[in-house]
């Protein structure tokens, strides 16, 4: 088992037509991903990397059978293409652009809610399940099928830690960018929920980074729950100053509110392994994994 | 592709005050002025006691002296000549608001502003305004009204009575007051606003309201919908240094810091962390400088450029995860600014990814050596740094 | 038992300050409905009728528990009023005025289904349980507590059934006025569905005009459930030329569609009594109640 | 209080082409002319072929020769000349719209209606236009495209693409055929559309789009937001007869029709119920007319006299189920109608209701009776006209 993805996920790739789209879509399809659909409105009839391509998702669903999609469309067209897979009810549905407009971003989540369809990103390099399917951007490599499920607000920063779980010898059940916009589809806690009840996770990785309160809230929902599996965490900027973005739209310490320090003493009051470098998370899952064993 | 500058959008009072005007919200009278001459007029055509205010975009500017009353044509000249020019908080005034002096009742903060956690706009609306509507909140949470609008439906004109009514008014003014917080969610959405508030929002003493200070902040990703701004974006704001208004011009994040090694990376995540690294070991970051995940060659000898012309950074740290971008092409950019600059300050390169050999290759051909691990890059450039 | 209101409803009157607001609130007072809470923005902590005024539904609600609406005010508000009753989940909201933008309706109506909150007019006289709620109009003392269960696209014309059934000795379970308008908010089915499933309804008797499809949509519900009570039917309109609008928005012939003969055929066929004097109706309906006995 | 007339708000084709145009819809290039002289002038600024179309509201101008072509200026002017001032199925032509003759590839059809039983809008779309649409739908359900438009969402962008798509097109076509779509839906919107539709939408010889014809029918119930076209609803227009015409601005729902027997109610459906009692018992209604349920004395003196001076009216049968209404009201309008206008025609009145003694009795003393049945009044009215 995995999370949200795997070996039957049947992908559309929106905007597929795209530098980024094509360029991805080969990737997908070498890492053995599903993709069987792509869609460009007025490019329907043509084909990409041998996927067909149609000019609406409905089209695509009708004679493919797609289940979940992954976004290239540029941010100022996310909108539209994300309500038109989440009115197909495709799930989970990855949106890849920076940049989305907040608005259309919270539009896009709450109609995402409304219809019960998962939203991963925007802002995201995407979830892989390694060894089962990818649907994102990420350096395939560096991942390797195993019982780490990891969570991460960031891209890079969730493959330097990908990686040194891997050289570790800790493959990953599933990972999940939550993308580093203000407003994405999930939070640490849905993806906690989600590995709680996956049978192959058996120990969770989180990557957090200043702004926002979503590590906080974890933390407080680890101890509510008593969350059954370890936890690791690493949390990015502690050496930001407050009031400037650092980088991605989310990450901005706001008054009093997305310190590093806070999120870190708030894991660590629910018994999360917190790492001061990328490196320890590998080092403290093992630990845990093997005292647990 | 945008990338996450260190500032938003903010808009200055009196320009927020003229969109509020559009949408119906009753403010002050008032001009905005350049000279002490222009101020004097504004004096006249108001015909009473008038406050000038600095219009700058760093807040505080009230506890600053930036907010400064006349009583007479001759006292608005003399209050703007001391204003204009001067520098609120680094901020040099261009501009002054001058408006007719409100008779206050009673001032209130009503706003809306993005909740991540809620992913919606929350509202919030007090008695108890003209303060730091936190400290009330943290101080004196009854006396806030908060809560939550439905982005689907977006806020309903009798939800803003409601809210209007939780304050406590009733009859005329509960409608008065219910169509000036509908209007402020009106704006926030037209304009994509990550924040409006009107603190204070002044109930007179003839019990009417009047927005006498506005404040919206417009959510840079969609400037593209709001062409009047999306120029003036560009333009670097006086809140920026030099450095950071070069960065973003080019595209990249890039903040400014105090400290000495100057760092590199590729995503917003790992640059931060190798902040945190730098620091961790003892070190002083000068910058954050994020790439992003799909910079080219031009962007990256940019960025580079652009740390490396701090006088504060004694050694730059580079700190390359390649996925899109490729190490030969980091590589290249990386002894293109050696060949142009000159290896005045030492380099400490971490390189893996695609086409890692590639790149690894052409910096030692360049006499530049490279790392696989992130954390002994970071110690090692903090080491330099310090034998420096 | 009776349906959608009975004893049990908690009625708010929205624009209770105005003429027609005022007037019927102290005629429903009259007949022993529970008017509970009035509604007009800015005039809250008044009283209308004994009854108190709210600034909002969510107050009224809050303080006085209501579960059901009647809404007074003018064509051009109730859009706005309804959205209101609707979120905060009343049931059923009567919608009074005649003239409200169909594009308006459309929304009110598609909101109301998505709430689960049933939607009586606009353009209705409203409803009455006789002897247990009114929540409309209609002069109350045409009606009688009863068997029948009544149906109507008309107002006058109802209460003129309606005397006619109390004349004749037959009282009335409920009596709806669906409203003249071409788009409202329960139709024929829905009603006979309601009177289907309550003890209390032995027949029913139904009042449709010309225009739209809703007729012959119910006698073909009528025929493929079976329908397990005796219904009578009268529709007005046959001496009523193609083209044009009488009286009601929604009572109008378009091309071949909304005669009287097709709808007067389409009862034949289900089996339904097809009065073709307003006084049949009570004359079938005995018939119908006494040959079941 | 608004009551419904006899008509719906029709807007003549130029009316509705300039709208499709605001929106962005390709329409053939065309000026509207009122005179032979301006025709020509068009055909020159035109520099081709054209079509003159009598803007007339009536349906089927084609067939009635209301549609004729012009290729020189010359023809253009005597075409122009014939057409204006002309009538067509009794409407007279004052407007010619003058426009481009268009190489048809093929006739679409794209139209969006008001749904009463999906309570939505409906599309309906078809590669069989410039024909009777229904009839299509009958003939050929299989060329037909058709659906509902959710209203909390609106119709989407990617939604007048797949219908663009069901219709057979592809690439660039279907992208362009998708946007008028979605247009149409935008002018429905605005403009509260009960129908709008382009018939025939024609692609060209070149696999463009134009709306070589446009209809659009505006809710009137909403006219008081479409400002523009509010005081010309309230100009009776060429479909009304005279005395329709009076009674809509009187704010009475009033049809004329072919019979004898005037009838007044109070109610839609109690006065159809009215004339179909008189047709029940061999009589025909002279008109249609409701009061409505709330009619003040004015307006109910204004009915009577309506119906009493159509010459066609042999006797006036009111049935009045007095409600909301007094019956001591109707007597006195009855009554101050009669003083009025002589007692030229018989007046079977049926009165019940509220205050119904005083009203019979108002109507007694005037020597006028009453009958507590309407079927007994109706049948009462029939025998009375055939006596006449």
């Amino acid at each position: 088992m995995a999370v949200l993805v795997d070996e039957n996920t049947r992908v559309l790739v929106q905007g597929i037509t795209g530098r980024q789209g094509s360029f991805h879509t080969r990737l997908l399809k070498q890492y053995g991903t599903k993709v069987l659909a792509g869609t460009s409105p007025g490019k329907g009839g043509s084909e990409v990397e041998g996927v067909p391509v149609y000019d609406t998702v409905r089209e695509a669903v009708e004679e493919r059978g797609v289940n979940a999609s992954i976004v290239f469309v540029p941010a100022q067209f996310t909108k539209e293409a994300a309500l038109e897979a989440i009115e197909a009810g495709l799930s989970p549905i990855v949106l890849i652009a920076e940049g989305v407009p907040v608005l259309d971003s919270m539009y896009i989540l709450a109609k995402a809610r409304e219809k019960g369809v998962t939203i991963i990103g925007p802002n995201t390099p995407g979830i892989i399940s390694p060894g089962l399917c990818k649907l994102g951007i990420m350096p395939a490599h560096v991942f390797k099928k195993g019982s780490v499920g990891v969570a991460s607000r960031s891209g890079t920063l969730t493959y330097e830690i990908a990686a040194g779980l891997t050289r570790a010898g800790l493959g990953q059940s599933t990972c999940i960018g939550l993308g580093g916009d203000p407003l994405v589809g999930l939070s640490f806690i849905d993806v906690l929920e989600l590995f709680r009840n996956d049978e192959e996770t058996k120990a969770v990785a989180l990557i957090g980074e200043i702004g926002g309160n979503a590590e906080e809230t974890a933390a407080e929902y680890i101890i509510k729950t008593k969350y059954p599996k370890p936890v690791a965490a690493y949390v990015a900027g502690r050496a930001a100053p407050p009031g400037k973005r650092m980088g991605h739209a989310g990450a901005i310490i706001s008054g009093r509110t997305g310190t590093a320090e806070s999120k870190l003493e708030a894991f660590k009051r629910a018994g999360v392994e917190v790492a001061r470098k990328p490196s320890e998370i590998a080092i403290k899952l093992k630990e845990a994994l093997e005292g647990s064993r | 592709m945008r990338r996450g500058s260190g500032t938003a959008m903010k808009l200055f009072e009196y320009e927020a005050k003229d969109i509020a005007g559009k949408f119906g919200i009753p403010r002050p009278r008032g001009v905005v002025v350049e000279t002490p001459e222009e101020a004097r007029r504004a004096f006249e055509s108001i015909g009473g006691p008038v406050v000038l205010k600095s219009q700058v975009l760093v807040a505080g500017r009230g506890k600053a002296g930036g907010i400064r009353f006349a009583n007479s044509a001759d006292e608005a000249y003399s209050v703007a000549k001391a204003l204009l020019g001067s520098e609120i908080k680094g901020e040099k005034v261009l501009k002054l608001l001058v408006e007719e002096k409100i008779k206050v009742k009673r001032e209130l903060y009503a706003g809306f502003v993005i909740n991540r956690a809620s992913k919606s706009y929350s509202y919030l609306a007090s008695t108890e305004g003209g303060v730091d509507i936190e400290e009330v909140a943290e101080r004196s949470p009854e006396k806030i009204v908060r809560g939550d609008v439905d982005p689907l439906e977006g806020l309903k004109e009798y939800e803003a009575r409601y809210i209007a009514r939780k304050m406590g008014y009733r009859g005329k003014q509960l409608v008065e007051l219910g169509a000036i917080i509908k209007r402020l969610y009106d704006i926030a959405i037209s304009y994509d606003g990550e924040l409006i508030e009107s603190n204070p929002l002044v109930e007179t003493e003839d019990g009417s309201f009047v927005a006498a200070d506005m404040k919206l902040i417009i959510d840079d990703n969609s400037l593209y919908r709001h062409k009047e701004y999306e120029a003036r974006a560009k333009v670097p704001g006086p809140e920026l240094t030099p450095l950071e208004a070069r960065a973003k011009a080019a595209g990249l994040a890039y903040v400014d810091l105090d400290g000495y090694v100057g760092i590199v990376g590729n995503g917003a995540g790992l640059t931060m962390a190798t902040l945190d690294l730098v620091k961790e070991f003892g070190g002083e970051p000068a910058n954050f400088c994020d790439m992003g995940g799909t910079a080219t060659v031009e962007r990256m000898v940019e960025a580079l450029e652009i740390v490396l012309s701090n006088p504060r950074t004694k050694v730059l740290l580079m700190n390359v995860l390649g996925g899109i971008i490729r190490c030969d092409e980091v590589a290249r950019a990386v002894v293109k600014v050696k060949e142009k600059m000159g290896f005045a300050k030492p380099m400490v390169i971490r390189l893996v990814g695609t086409n890692e050999e590639e790149g690894k290759r052409i910096l030692a051909e360049a006499g530049i050596s490279s790392f696989d691990s992130m954390e002994e890059a970071a110690m090692r450039a903090v080491e330099f740094a310090r034998g420096a």
